[in-house]
């Protein structure tokens, strides 16, 4: 590996807000919106899919030299769906009520571009420990996103917290919150705030640099 | 009377009520990246129909007749392997991976036969065949189809036609939402949105409001049955 | 590129196959017996609530429709109907229970539902879907605003009368399958 | 439709034919526009503080008042100087507060101002830029949000003020129960609703002031009426229910609230004539679709969300293509 290859802490910590999934990249945007009514359901999901992209990262670096160019996409969606159908199966198995409410969702996570571009990127192309570094780094910044999705919507619109209650009783519950508008409305307010924070910060680290 | 009924129920949900984009949220990847204008919108909704309603004229036959617990096929084949063993036969743990392949194969035989046989066509839409493998709207309508064909009782297993009636609908209500935020996502290039909600910001705020409007047709798969099944 | 180099360089693809198919048939080997026991317990666990003094239960198929027979001590208490239909929002799938001959409603539980949070999904609270306890089936439930007065009166859902209506319909519905798949059954078998 | 087939047939220049701006439209006279929608809407609020007495007059304040606190918020958030002098906020804020029941508990005023105000409008850069009749976006979030509190239920709390109050409003008792009101309680007024619907007379009065101002466009409600009668009749013809005429859809409920008020909001309807005529057609058929078929006893704001979303796609389609029909392809 050539000195400016970023090390696997580098990959690490990159994935997690720098070039965090949800709010830098867009990618994986139908689970975001589809389970964050809840921190429960929205952890579960971040679960699943951490295992599903840890697994395939580090099953596809192992193989990275004997991949043909042509079959690349084949194999990743061959590993991926085969991890997704063993995380499925254990979520049926041990958490049957999350498994049913979760729905498609889960299946779904074979197509989540999260898991493709970060096999297609990174671990197609770099040793296993930098691989599964990237992919936890990812999997953080994934969970982070719909953590913080999930926070709002659960909150105004339940006005629980992994349901427990944090509002205070008159709490008039917004239940569009909790329905596919809200989704939609939440990210996408969250998308602006995250873009300016983040431009707020590059404004003061300009102006530190120049002063 | 009764089985329109049950594809008008099907139909209206999938296109209005539970809007594959507004309710579901498959499909978002495209209708945030190829929403900028209406013809491409357009175009990417016909492809995107095209291929689903293929993609689940195929795995409405695997799941019918292979996948599902005591499919008809899978009997036959483990009766012919070992006979008695086919008691209780059930590849349904396959579904995933058989489903991505179908779908993958079948946007290559699309594109090939657009290529071949409507050059023309296949200039203005063929640009969004390979992404439209990913695109989860596809996968979610076989695995709802997983669903009313393995999962059902022996009454209400989905037929091929009902199948379809879901995967046609569900890719024109597609069309419908990704065409309208076209339209305005073109209206809100002359408009002063905020900086940092420009792009997708916007897009998921006029999704959102889009999302409340279609909510207004809630109930109307109900009833619009009601009066053809009466 | 050939046909045969093609095949040649597939063999990655067709090891990964074998191996994610031999994955694969050791988790359903692990799970399956699991994964059915928790869908079979999810109806099974509500026995004892649906139909009272029943301790336990099985499956068992009534021309054709698999409805759950609801025992104490090997006698027969009463039966669990799992049955659904369309909602307000979207389908609504629930459990009946029923007494033995099937002339009274002995509980109703909503298995699950989409209508609307703090409205039409009151359905699922006991003090609405308790009602149902104790109704004869001698004639069809009808859903009523304010307090029922007659005895196959269902009050209503505040603000979401469809949601109380299609309960209702689907519980007649089924009751009258029900009532007559059982006559039928008692018929041919008259010994049970 | 015509993208597909056009890089073919015409290997000419391609001419882009795009929507003006809308600003052009708000402007210096914007002031005076708002002014006469407040006067138009005089008699309807005068009915419904007649009608709901205190209630009314708390849910006028709070929905103004909350919506011009909302814009100020947001204007001095954006670095904007104060938009209050325009009185867009006001009229939203009426038009937010004569949309509900009078039986809303205050938050769902004000949680409905912020909406309108803030994804409503601030959102797509402010007045005349915005989309979606931004009254209508708040009226749909505090719909689904507060469904018990907004639900045709919550029409017929008991309260004080007139008897009226505790009726069932006209439409959920035609749909639900099967009953029709006589017709001069609805022309005038007095029933139940919500607090700006109840009465048609007042509507038609205030709907044809603007109309003449020519503030609002008279194709729009003309439109919406005569699909709304049309298709009133077809269905009065189909299942005749007692004593509900055309004359009953057009009075009972919001339709003519909507048709006045709402869908001629100038920054949200097409552009042209052509499409004038269609988006009211769309907003008319759409609205007696929605009160034949959904589940919700009436269906004006989900139809005039629904045709201001359309609204780009009819203008694109219907702005007059240039003098002499389109550039013929050279040879």
């Amino acid at each position: 590996m050539s000195a400016h290859q970023p090390t696997a802490a580098e990959r690490f910590l990159q994935g997690i807000i720098p070039e965090n999934p949800i709010y830098r990249q867009l990618l994986g945007l139908c689970p975001t919106l589809a389970v964050t009514n809840g921190m429960r359901a929205a952890m579960t999901m971040a679960g699943a899919t951490a295992f599903v992209l840890i697994c395939a990262s580090v099953l596809t670096s192992l193989i990275r030299g004997l991949l043909k160019p042509h079959l690349r996409i084949l194999v990743f969606t061959l590993t991926i769906a085969a991890f997704v159908t063993i995380a499925d199966r254990f979520l049926a198995a041990y958490m049957y009520a999350m498994s049913k409410q979760l729905g498609p969702y889960i299946p779904l996570i074979i197509v989540n571009c999260i898991i493709i571009s970060r096999c297609e990127v990174c671990s197609s192309k770099q040793g296993v420990f930098t691989a599964a570094a990237d992919a936890g780094g990812v999997s953080l910044g994934f969970a982070l996103a719909l953590a913080s999705i999930a926070t709002v919507r659960e909150i105004l619109g339940a006005g629980t917290w992994f349901g427990l209650r944090v509002m205070p009783a008159v709490w008039p519950d917004w239940v569009v919150m909790v329905l596919p508008p809200g989704a939609f409305l939440t990210l996408g307010l969250l998308l602006g705030g995250a873009n300016w924070i983040r431009a707020a910060r590059e404004k003061r680290r300009g102006a530190s640099r120049a002063a | 009377m009764d089985w329109i009924g049950s594809l008008v129920l099907i139909a209206v949900g999938a296109m209005l009520i539970n809007n594959f984009v507004l309710y579901y949220f498959v499909g978002i990847c495209p209708f945030i990246g190829v929403s900028r204008r209406v013809d491409m919108a357009f175009g990417m909704g016909l492809a995107v129909t095209f291929v689903i309603s293929i993609a689940a004229l195929l795995s409405w036959a695997f799941t019918y007749f292979l996948l599902r617990p005591n499919a008809p096929l899978a009997v036959a084949v483990w009766e012919a392997v070992s006979p008695g063993s086919a008691a209780n036969v059930d590849l349904s743990i396959l579904s995933y991976i058989i489903y991505i392949f179908v779908i993958a194969s079948s946007v290559q035989f699309v594109e090939m036969y657009v290529r071949k046989f409507f050059p023309a066509l296949y200039k203005s839409f063929g640009i969004f065949l390979p992404l439209i493998t990913t695109n989860c709207a596809i996968l979610f309508a076989c695995l709802e189809i997983l669903k009313r064909v393995a999962g059902a009782k022996p009454a209400e297993v989905w037929g091929l036609h009902q199948a379809l009636t879901l995967a046609l609908f569900g890719g024109l209500g597609f069309t419908l939402a990704i065409v309208l935020m076209a339209g305005i996502r073109e209206e809100l290039d002359f408009a002063d949105v905020p900086v940092h909600l420009r792009g997708a910001g916007i897009t998921f705020i006029v999704a959102g409001i889009l999302a409340l409007a279609f909510m207004g047709f809630t109930g109307v798969d109900r009833s619009l049955a009601a009066v053809l099944l009466r | 590129m050939s046909g045969w180099r093609d095949l040649r360089s597939g063999w990655l693809v067709l090891a990964l196959a074998l191996f994610f198919g031999a994955a694969l048939a050791g988790v359903h080997r692990l799970l399956a017996a699991r994964i059915a026991a928790n869908v079979l317990h999810e109806t099974l666990s509500q026995i004892p609530a649906l139909v009272p003094g029943a301790d336990g239960g099985a499956p068992v198929d009534i021309r054709g429709r698999t409805v759950y027979r609801a025992e104490a001590a090997g006698r027969t208490l009463g039966w669990v109907v799992p049955s659904g239909g369309q909602g307000f929002a979207d389908r609504i799938d629930l459990l009946i229970g029923l007494d033995a001959d099937g002339s009274t409603l002995t509980g109703l539980y909503i298995l699950g539902q989409k209508e609307t949070p703090g409205l039409g999904n009151k359905i699922i609270e006991e003090p609405w879907r308790g009602q149902f306890r104790g109704k004869s089936t001698g004639q069809p439930l009808v859903v009523k605003k304010g307090d029922p007065s007659s005895g196959n009166e269902i009050r209503s859902v505040t603000g979401a009368t469809i949601s109380a209506e299609s309960v209702c319909g689907i519980v007649n519905q089924t009751v009258a399958e029900m009532q007559a798949a059982l006559a039928q059954a008692t018929r041919e078998e008259p010994d049970r | 439709m015509s993208g597909i087939a056009a890089p073919e047939a015409s290997p000419g220049p391609r001419l882009e034919v795009s929507p003006g701006p809308h600003i052009a439209r708000a402007g210096l006279t914007t002031r005076r526009m708002m002014l006469d929608v407040l006067i138009a809407l005089a008699p309807v609020t005068a009915v419904s503080i007649y009608l709901f007495r205190w209630h009314a007059i708390l849910q006028i304040a709070i929905g103004v008042l909350g919506c011009s606190l909302f814009e100020l918020l947001f204007a001095r958030m954006r670095g904007r100087p104060s938009p209050l002098g325009d009185l867009s906020a006001a009229v939203t804020g009426l038009i937010l507060a004569l949309s509900l029941p009078w039986s809303a508990p205050w938050y769902v005023g004000l949680v409905g101002s912020l909406v309108a105000v803030g994804i409503g409008k601030v959102v797509f850069g402010g007045l005349g830029q915005n989309i979606f009749n931004p009254a209508m976006v708040g009226r749909a979030f505090v719909m689904v949000c507060f469904p018990a509190a907004l639900g045709a239920a919550a029409y017929q709390m008991a309260g004080d003020g007139a008897a009226i109050v505790t009726q069932a409003t006209p439409l959920t008792a035609a749909k639900q129960l099967g009953q029709s009101a006589p017709l001069w309680p609805l022309l005038v007024g007095t029933v139940n609703g919500s607090l700006g619907e109840t009465s048609a007379l007042g509507c038609l009065l205030g709907g044809i002031y603007l109309c003449l101002r020519r503030t609002a466009a008279w194709r729009i409600p003309l439109g919406i009426i005569a699909a709304a009668a049309l298709l009133g009749g077809i269905q009065n013809l189909a299942a005749p229910a007692a004593g509900w005429t055309v004359l009953h859809h057009l009075a009972g409920g919001a339709l003519l609230f909507g048709a006045f008020f709402i869908a001629t909001d100038p920054v949200t309807s097409p552009l042209t004539p052509r499409g004038m005529w269609i988006y009211g057609i769309g907003i008319g058929a759409m609205v007696m679709f929605l009160r034949a078929y959904s589940g919700y006893p009436e269906g004006v704001v989900a139809a005039v969300l629904l045709l201001n979303g359309a609204t780009p796609l009819i203008d694109r389609f219907t702005i007059p293509r240039p003098v002499g029909g389109p550039v013929p392809a050279r040879r």
